[in-house]
């Protein structure tokens, strides 16, 4: 016998358990619902969105005491200085989380109604839940990475998973091919910005530019190039045009409820990422990229807008529409960026903050109701398909009627207190041709939710309209729309604690 | 001291009158009518305390009433009502319970209800809110239950004009947006942290010349549209000629009015220096307006159209006593506003009853209608005159008013602009020729003549025409004193001054 | 002649993998077949990977070579979920490429 | 008394509110009398006045009554006042008189009438109306009447609207006029502008102080505004068309009263004329003269017995410009006076022909009249010599007047104006022939022209002509004796006799004419029997050709050019406009949207499904990003 | 040495890759890959970073390209694609001037900032013990880097196979008979 083997002892970071606790409970709730489905015979109805949902409720409830002990302690960051704890993650993390809460909900009843049983789709929820939480808490490149990853393929899998129609399937596989590709993109960017300041991790990062006393730009031109594909990589998760083209085709594609949750938490991680990448670790270079953000912001609204105006899918519109909202939140990074990092503060950031928060809700309660009126096989989701709503569902016409005004930024809605911020940051830093532009691209936009209202209210019925499925509304799914629309307004008529509470 | 809220519940009563008529359940029409007629009734009671109570000869704010609303953005629920907006309040609050009461929708009462007494809540707000983002917030959801209302109950081509109106108000109020916030944002330098206060950014802050004008325009540009000023009047004929006539009473009486009062408050008031600058620009709109609109008008084949075309001319007028800026010719544009809105909203009441009765408007189909109805002629007769501007009827005192005013000041603008007083003749006597005189042919033989409701409906019309046009003093001081103070506004702030009165020289020797 | 030359410095490696990245990118432009198509993105994956190792090494930091470790994983589920997909539909539709799956477009 | 000058106007005012009221349940002839009334109790108070102020020195002869504020508003000071001076009270006088007397007549003449009360509804709105512009103490108050009168002008022309003639006739007086009140309204702003206020006390006091060219300008808009409503060149063109109106009408509003308003606004103003530049009143002048001529001229050729009235009613009011042009105000007034007795009785007298000859209006169908309506027929004739400038009739001296100061002013248009006294010798002549004499030429009238001209179903029932009803032929007999007597109101043979001028003068500018007056006055009576003798000669003993050729007869085709252009050119234009305001203006509208989508539809191209198309638009997004980092950031 | 090393590895490279993108076959284009895959490994070595060569081998060499192979046989799509013809006449023009400056851009920044001044790069005190170890430092180092540094991340990627798992779960089940109808192969854009 010969020397005992001795492992030498690591000394690995010290871990804040409890700041993790909104990760850890969402993973384990996914943990829980895969191996439990798994194990155990079918759940009844309606339990696995439930679960789904109150576990995201958890989550939103940990994150609220955090959220106090940031108030107390101030920010920090977690596990060797790769993930932050501050206001900004925790607020991207609670939009994560209601969005994840209202989308179970809208899922639970869609499921049923498609055939398309089990949890698993809960599951990719909480897991892309994880993946977009540390995205927007990042405070490492490659965390970062991870993070987006995590999301990224859980949404592929989503948008693949209506296993009835090509199109779910078609959806699923273009957004993975561009999806990989611009990640990979990204991931070279990393490369390049690691080679160039020596780390992946933003304070090493920051620490590092603070050091070379003048930017000299033949040094830093790999870092240049990096910043160029990290920013390919964040526009495409963004959808912000020209790196737009998968998310029309994705959203149509992809189950509806699905699609939801893309609009809402995909769109909520990818700015948060990008406001941690650009403010965070890469402040000295805002006036790199500021123009670039800028120019991203205006082709993306006016982009958006103008390709909306013909569609007649209202999926597809939508898309378009969330298409044209990145530009509005892209205003306000635009304006962030301004101010310069690397802390995350002023009116920029607060303003995208609000602007995903109210966004998130305001989408996934819209794809709600689409949700309903795509009827059993999920493919009514033409105009014709809202033909008559407003007489078969006054209700739900109501309520999709004021989620489109609030997406249209019409007084006393959330959605015209969310761009009214953007406009405001946008024109405190004195960008007011940017702040015009978007106001013009939101009255093209306005078009197209026109459109939609048309053919619930006024559009005459024609033939065989009656002979169409007629629109259930499930209670989940109902009280998932309700809760939206009721958030839509009362924010609308009392935003002055939101805005109170928006870092 | 608390005081009754008055202004706050002219807005929330028929906003909660809205809701309820929303609620109550489709099975009991009956109840949603006397609720939606109660609630505006109520309204325009409260109107009309306003108006009794409201203090002449006191230029300041009536009845202010204000409570922070968004802390965070210095944003604040901030009412008050001068001589400027008093008359348009009750003019609203008058107009509403009328149109209610007498105006068929046909279909769909509960949604046209419901959606008519938001569409007075927001009118009202925009009236009576001094905070730029109570106003503009006020202004923008007053698009809402107009778009329903031309969509829902309209005629052939209503999507059209309905998007038409939107979409075309829409971009205005985009750049006031921008404009205000800049206000408010570049006010904040002068008054250390941000407001949206109408009252203290006039008084406080003070922009850079070049920045005032493009604020200015941006402001302006949301009005022009509203008013609406030539060339960007094009959405108001097709939305008029398609909206019901519960609509195009509303959209004449009072919607148009929110781009005038918005001028003179918004635009003149914040930024004299600009306004003054851009005196020109807006005098030679103002008169082209005034023909274009006669003219096009005169040609016009259908009778609403027509109407709609007239109005064009008749808020050209307004706008040039706006921007006169003399005492005289502003009140005068402020009593014009409500003028017009008097005869314009019963002349579309009466095209309306044409329309019930003969279901067109095309003024060929119609003839001889004043042998078969002659009561409902005369009173065309009378609306007519008034929108023609005969003296003794309210339409003149305005509109002579403006121009006497604005011949100082802008004489060879009034000397185009009061040949519209010509046009304005020929293009509604024509059409009166055609429709009311000649033998009435088979199909206007059966016109019936006018019904009680509908005599009813026209008469209060008719009284204040009259009346207004007799006795306008008692309006006039409560409207100058307000005007006085806006102008002194002015010509502290800018380097106008406006002409003095002159004092009649009586020379001795009578004859030279 | 070669021995003229100096030994391949970080620089080189870096331009090695930028070629192959672009390489990858190409085939992702002009490739039809899905597989090929997930193959040409594990190129570029392997060029970015390359250059952390060069860099890693430039750097004298072994964090470069954990990040090659990660973007491993991440390429290998990627990879699955990728022909998890490609299963997926092309049993719905045999021997389809790319240029076949563009049912939503517009 | 004079404090009650305000219920000269409210009579007639209340009238009309009580019509209103109750004027179906009044019914015919009920309510005609009791307008009647009304207006005989403003004539009462009238005479009232009138004493009153006669009573006065002529210092104290103008006096204001103010009712209440109408327009305070800044410097502007609009209070409804009336004034009442030996000018204004002239006018009442006449007014309230000979309205009275048309009222009477008008009950006789629309008995029958299915809307008998609504035309006494508008008579006594009118009546108001007209008093509301003599009385008026300012501009404003005199506008309003200004176009209460046109208003109500309007609604008689076109009292009979089911005839496309009339209708078209009341539009075409409404719209002219409002060219006319354009005028007036510039008059008054630059009124307002020079001197800050629109009371013709201030005016007139500040004449001195004024510019030559703002009162040129004053004086001049006024004019316009004149030429409006009394029918002068170029605005004349409504006159003839109105009269589509019963004949009361005419005689009442397009003869007496609301025609010769435009007169008294210009002698209101005579202070102003005064000092404005001289070119001013030589203007008004030559308008009046030549409108006289061309009015005479047609007037020959005209068959319609109410044409031949209208037309020469316009030439009398171009001898009334003739004479403010001339600087004889008071002989315009004169004139006024004296032709609203003799043209009234002709008028009236033509409408009981009408009325007997159950409306036929063409005097080729008349003829030996006299027998049948003896009254109707001496009374026209008292008129007729009156109009013709016989002496000692009320015509020879007001027209003698007019054109000793036309003399002055200058001979040619002194010429002009004797020229205008030949041809209205001539044609008036020539109507009572026609009318009255020569053989009867109506039997074969009913036949075709039953249902031609007024419709008044009471008289359908008797087939021969007739003489009219007591209350029509009563207003004959006083206007015919007011004919005869009414040129002693100012007789030019001493200060004493010209009483009008005495009266008038605390109020109107009055020049002393320096010519002889004699050989003036009888040159116009020998023109004036030159006249008749031809007019004589040519019908009544066929001894010389009939002159009427077509062009006087079409009116030298004046108004058919005017209505060619308005509708051929004129309606081009307006077209225009909207095609513009459809397809530029609001193209410019559509335009955008178009332009939009058409865009969406270029752009959705590139959507076109493919990965690897998107992934090309990825990648070239990835090279010009790193474009402008690496080279623009980096090597710039 | 080290020269020669480099140029053939990277000859095996880019061979390789050019492979994977002009060999019309399936299968060929994955033989292809494995040859890359090898060079990359082979140039790891080079920069002394053989836990990761071997990790290359492993995994990619052995795993993932067998995976692919496996597909494609699983589903039977060798059939060779033909890359003659090339619907989209702008594509492969765009695919060539991106490349070109995609290659031009990142060349020229790397060339640039060739003699940029490297920075400073603290390690962890762990790993600096590692890296003095005589043997398999690398490996050790590298361990220590991960489990302390990048724990985080190194935890993180177990989601990622979490949820690779749950894909293939999802995707690759069997439907249940007469679930799916079968839609005959539409034929490509050519």
């Amino acid at each position: 016998m010969g020397a005992p083997f001795t492992a030498d002892t690591l000394q690995g970071p010290k871990i804040d358990w409890f700041a993790l606790s909104p990760l850890l409970v969402l993973l384990g709730g996914a943990m829980v619902l895969l191996v439990g489905a798994a194990l155990t015979p079918p759940w009844p109805k309606r339990w696995y969105a439930i679960f789904t949902a109150k576990v995201a409720a958890a989550a939103v409830v940990l994150e609220v005491v955090l959220w106090h002990r940031v108030d107390d302690k101030g920010p920090t960051t977690l596990v060797g200085d790769v993930l932050h704890l501050d206001k900004v993650g925790l607020w991207i993390a609670i939009t994560i989380c209601v969005g994840v809460f209202l989308a179970a909900m809208v899922t639970d009843d869609y499921l049923r109604r498609e055939g398309l049983d089990g949890p698993e789709l809960y599951v990719l929820y909480m897991l892309a839940a994880v993946g977009g939480i540390v995205m927007a808490a990042a405070n490492d490149l490659i965390v970062l990475f991870l993070g987006l990853e995590i999301l990224s393929l859980a949404l592929y899998v989503m948008a693949a998973s209506h296993r009835k129609r090509i199109e779910s399937q078609e959806s699923g596989i273009k957004y993975f091919v561009l999806g990989g590709f611009s990640s990979a993109f990204f991931l070279y960017g990393v490369a390049l910005v690691y080679g160039g300041a020596g780390s992946t991790n933003f304070t090493k990062i920051v620490a590092a530019f603070d050091a070379t006393v003048e930017l000299n730009r033949r040094n830093d031109a790999l870092v240049l190039a990096g910043i160029a594909l990290l920013l390919v990589g964040l526009a495409f998760k963004v959808a912000a045009v020209p790196f737009h083209f998968w998310s029309p085709d994705v959203y149509e594609g992809a189950p509806t409820p699905v699609t939801a949750f893309m609009a809402s938490v995909g769109k909520a991680a990818a700015f948060g990422a990008m406001l941690r990448v650009l403010l965070q670790a890469l402040p000295h270079w805002s006036d790199d990229y500021r123009p670039v953000v800028w120019l991203l912001a205006v082709i993306t609204l006016v982009g958006g807008a103008v390709m909306a105006v013909v569609q007649t899918n209202v999926k597809r519109m939508l898309a378009f529409s969330s298409i044209s909202h990145a530009g509005f939140i892209l205003v306000g990074v635009e304006a962030a960026a301004h101010h310069g990092g690397p802390s995350l503060t002023g009116s920029g950031v607060s303003s995208v903050l609000l602007y995903l928060l109210i966004y998130s809700v305001l989408v996934i309660g819209t794809f709600g109701v689409v949700t309903a009126v795509g009827r059993t096989g999920d493919a009514a989701t033409g105009l014709a398909g809202f033909r008559g709503l407003g007489k078969q569902q006054p209700v739900l016409a109501l309520g999709m009627t004021v989620l489109l005004l609030a997406q249209a930024g019409v007084p006393l809605t959330s959605g015209f207190i969310a761009k009214f911020g953007v406009i405001t940051a946008a024109v405190d830093v004195r960008s007011y041709a940017v702040a015009i532009i978007a106001m013009v691209s939101a009255v093209i936009a306005a078009f197209l939710y026109l459109r939609i209202m048309i053919s619930m209210w006024i559009a005459e019925p024609e033939a065989g309209d009656d002979a169409r499925e007629p629109v259930r509304v499930p209670m989940l799914l109902g009280i998932a729309i309700g809760l939206s629309v009721t958030f839509t307004l009362v924010i609308g008529l009392f935003p002055g604690w939101l805005i109170d509470l928006a870092p | 001291m608390i005081e009754f809220p008055i202004l706050t519940l002219l807005v929330l009563v028929p906003a909660v009158g809205a809701l309820l008529v929303a609620v109550i359940s489709k099975r009991q029409p009956d109840l949603v009518k006397v609720t939606a007629l109660l609630t505006s009734v109520l309204t325009g009671g409260m109107s009309l305390w306003v108006l009794f109570a409201f203090k002449s000869h006191n230029p300041d704010f009536q009845f202010v009433s204000q409570h922070t609303w968004i802390k965070p953005w210095g944003i604040s629920w901030h009412l008050g009502v001068d001589g400027i907006s008093l008359f348009l309040v009750v003019l609203t609050g008058v107009l509403f319970p009328l149109v209610i009461a007498g105006v068929d929708p046909h279909h769909d009462h509960k949604r046209y209800l419901s959606w008519m007494l938001l569409l007075e809540a927001g009118v009202m707000g925009s009236f009576i809110s001094l905070d730029l983002f109570l106003f503009f917030v006020f202004f923008e959801i007053v698009l809402v239950p107009m778009y329903f209302l031309i969509g829902g109950w309209g005629y052939d081509n209503r999507v059209y004009a309905a998007t038409k109106f939107f979409l075309f108000t829409m971009v205005g109020s985009a750049f006031m947006l921008v404009g205000i916030i800049a206000t408010a944002v570049l006010a904040k330098a002068d008054d250390g942290r941000v407001t949206f206060d109408l009252i203290k950014i006039a008084e406080n802050a003070t922009f850079a010349a070049s920045t005032g004008r493009w604020l200015f325009f941006a402001f302006a540009i949301a009005f022009a549209v509203k008013v609406p000023l030539f060339p960007l009047h094009t959405w108001l004929p097709d939305a008029h000629t398609q909206a019901p006539t519960g609509g195009s009473v509303i959209l004449a009486a009072v919607l148009l009015k929110m781009g005038t009062y918005g001028l003179l408050r918004f635009g003149v008031y914040l930024f004299p220096e600009a306004a003054v600058w851009a005196r020109p620009l807006f005098l030679t709109l103002a008169v082209i307006g005034v023909l274009w609109g006669a003219v096009a008008a005169t040609m016009q084949t259908d009778l609403k159209r027509l109407v709609a075309y007239s109005s064009v001319a008749h808020l050209g007028f307004i706008v040039l006593g706006t921007f006169a800026l003399t005492t005289t010719a502003i009140t005068g544009s402020v009593l014009q506003n409500i003028s017009h809105g008097l005869s314009t909203g019963a002349l579309f009441l009466l095209v309306g009853m044409i329309y019930e009765r003969r279901h067109t408007r095309e003024i060929s189909k119609l003839k001889g209608l004043q042998k078969v109805a002659p009561v409902f002629a005369a009173a065309f007769m009378v609306v007519m005159l008034s929108s023609i501007g005969l003296p003794g009827l309210n339409g003149f005192v305005g509109e002579f008013m403006i121009l006497i005013g604005s011949f100082a000041t802008a004489r060879w603008w009034v000397v185009v602009a009061a040949s519209g007083v010509i046009l304005a003749a020929v293009y509604l006597l024509w059409a009166y020729q055609r429709v009311f005189h000649g033998e009435p042919d088979e199909d206007n033989k059966a016109f019936p003549e006018l019904r009680w409701k509908e005599a009813s409906l026209l008469l209060p019309f008719l009284a204040l025409i009259v009346f207004t046009g007799v006795f306008p003093k008692p309006m006039l001081n409560r409207i100058e004193p307000s005007v006085n103070k806006l102008l002194d506004h002015v010509e502290q702030n800018s380097d106008w001054q406006q002409p003095e009165p002159l004092e009649p020289v009586i020379s001795e020797e009578g004859e030279g | 002649m070669i021995a003229a030359v100096a030994t391949p410095t970080t620089t080189w490696y870096l331009l090695l993998s930028a070629v192959l990245f672009t390489i990858g990118v190409v085939g992702v432009m002009v490739r039809r077949n899905p597989l090929v198509l997930f193959m040409c993105i594990e190129l570029m994956l392997n060029a970015v990977n390359l250059s952390f190792v060069a860099l890693a090494r430039r750097l004298g930091d072994i964090g470069g070579q954990s990040m090659v470790f990660f973007v491993m994983v991440v390429a290998a589920a990627e990879v699955v979920v990728g022909l998890g997909l490609v299963v997926a539909i092309l049993r719905r539709k045999p021997h389809a490429t790319t240029d076949d799956m563009a049912e939503l477009k517009g | 008394m004079l404090d009650l000058v305000w219920l000269i106007p409210a009579l007639p005012l209340l009238g009309f509110l009580f019509i209103t009221v109750a004027g179906r349940k009044l019914g015919d002839p009920k309510a005609g009398y009791f307008a009647t009334a009304m207006v005989a109790a403003s004539f009462a108070v009238t005479v009232g006045v009138f004493v009153d102020l006669m009573s006065k020195t002529a210092e104290e002869r103008t006096h204001v009554r103010t009712l209440f504020q109408w327009i305070p508003v800044g410097s502007l000071k609009i209070d409804v006042a009336f004034l009442a001076d030996p000018l204004s009270i002239t006018m009442c006088l006449f007014v309230t008189g000979i309205g009275t007397l048309i009222h009477l007549y008008a009950v006789g003449y629309m008995h029958g009438d299915s809307r008998f009360s609504k035309f006494f509804l508008y008579l006594n709105l009118f009546a108001f109306s007209m008093l509301m512009l003599v009385l008026g103490s300012n501009m404003l108050v005199t506008f309003l009447g200004w176009e209460g009168v046109g208003a109500c002008s309007y609604f008689l022309i076109s009292f009979w609207h089911e005839k496309e003639s009339a209708a078209t006739a009341g539009k075409k007086a409404f719209i002219t006029n409002r060219v006319g009140d354009w005028g007036f309204m510039m008059a008054m702003f630059f009124a307002f502008w020079a001197v800050g206020s629109l009371d013709y006390s201030v005016i007139n006091g500040a004449a001195g102080g004024l510019t030559k060219t703002t009162a040129t300008a004053i004086a001049l808009f006024c004019f316009l505004g004149a030429c409006g409503k009394s029918a002068q060149l170029p605005l004349y063109l409504w006159l003839p068309d109105a009269m589509e109106g019963p004949t009361p009408v005419s005689a009442l509003i397009h003869a007496a009263t609301m025609v010769t308003a435009g007169v008294y606004l210009m002698v209101r103003i005579s202070p102003i004329l005064e000092v404005s530049s001289s070119y001013a009143p030589t203007i008004i002048a030559i308008v009046g003269a030549a409108t006289a001529l061309f009015a005479a001229t047609i007037a020959v050729a005209q068959n319609d017995i109410k044409k031949v009235l209208a037309y020469s009613t316009v030439s009398q009011l171009g001898y009334m410009f003739l004479a403010i042009g001339s600087g004889a105000y008071t002989a315009a007034i004169f004139h006024m006076v004296t032709h609203a007795f003799f043209k009234a009785l002709l008028f009236l007298g033509a409408g009981s022909v009408i009325h007997g000859m159950h409306h036929e209006q063409d005097m080729r169908r008349m003829g030996a009249l006299r027998t049948l309506m003896p009254i109707t027929a001496g009374t026209f004739i008292i008129g007729w010599l009156a109009i013709a400038g016989v002496p000692p009739f009320a015509g020879f001296w007001s027209k003698d007047d007019i054109l000793l100061f036309a003399y002055d002013k200058s001979p040619i248009l002194w010429l002009v104006g004797l020229v205008t006294a030949l041809l209205t010798a001539y044609y008036m002549t020539r109507q009572v022939i026609m009318v009255f004499y020569g053989k009867a030429r109506w039997h074969d009238a009913h036949a075709e022209h039953g249902a031609h001209g007024d419709l008044v179903e009471g008289a359908r029932s008797e087939l021969a002509p007739h003489e009219s009803p007591w209350m029509m032929v009563a207003p004959l007999v006083v206007l015919a004796g007011l004919s005869i007597v009414g040129g002693a109101i100012n007789l030019p043979f001493s200060h004493n006799t010209e009483r009008l001028v005495s009266w008038l003068e605390p109020v109107v500018v009055v020049h002393e004419s320096t010519t002889a007056k004699l050989p003036l006055a009888l040159v116009a009576i020998a023109v004036g029997l030159i006249g008749i003798a031809a007019a004589v000669l040519v019908y009544a003993k066929h001894k010389a050709r009939v002159i009427e050729p077509q062009i006087l007869a079409d009116a030298w085709g004046y108004d058919r050019s005017v209505s060619n252009f308005m509708g051929g050119p004129g309606r081009k234009a307006f077209d225009g406009v909207v095609w513009a305001d459809a397809h530029v203006v609001d193209g410019a509208v559509n335009g955008v949207g178009a332009l939009v989508s058409a865009t969406a539809g270029k752009v959705r191209k590139l959507q076109s499904g493919n990965v690897r198309n998107y992934a090309a638009a990825i990648g070239s997004g990835v090279v010009l990003l790193l474009v402008w980092f690496v080279v623009v950031r980096g090597m710039l | 040495m080290e020269l020669f090393v480099f140029v053939v590895a990277g000859a095996m490279v880019l061979g390789g890759a050019v492979g994977v993108i002009v060999r019309s076959h399936p299968v060929h284009a994955a033989l292809s890959l494995i040859l890359t895959l090898f060079g990359v490994a082979v140039l790891f070595v080079a920069q002394e970073a053989h836990f990761l060569a071997a990790v290359q081998v492993i995994v990619y060499a052995g795993a993932i390209v067998v995976l692919f192979l496996f597909v494609i046989m699983l589903l039977g799509v060798d059939n060779a694609e033909d890359l003659r013809i090339e619907p989209f006449k702008v594509q492969r023009p765009v695919a060539v001037v991106v490349g070109a400056g995609l290659l031009a851009m990142i060349g020229m920044a790397i060339i640039v900032s060739r003699k940029a001044t490297v920075p400073v790069v603290t390690q962890s005190q762990a790993v600096q013990d590692a890296a003095l170890e005589p043997h398999d430092s690398n490996i050790k180092a590298l361990a220590r880097d991960v489990f302390s540094d990048h724990v985080l991340a190194f935890e993180l990627t177990s989601v990622l196979l979490v949820i690779a798992v749950v894909a293939t779960v999802m995707l690759a089940r069997k439907p249940r008979p007469g679930e799916l109808t079968p839609l005959e192969p539409k034929v490509g854009a050519q």
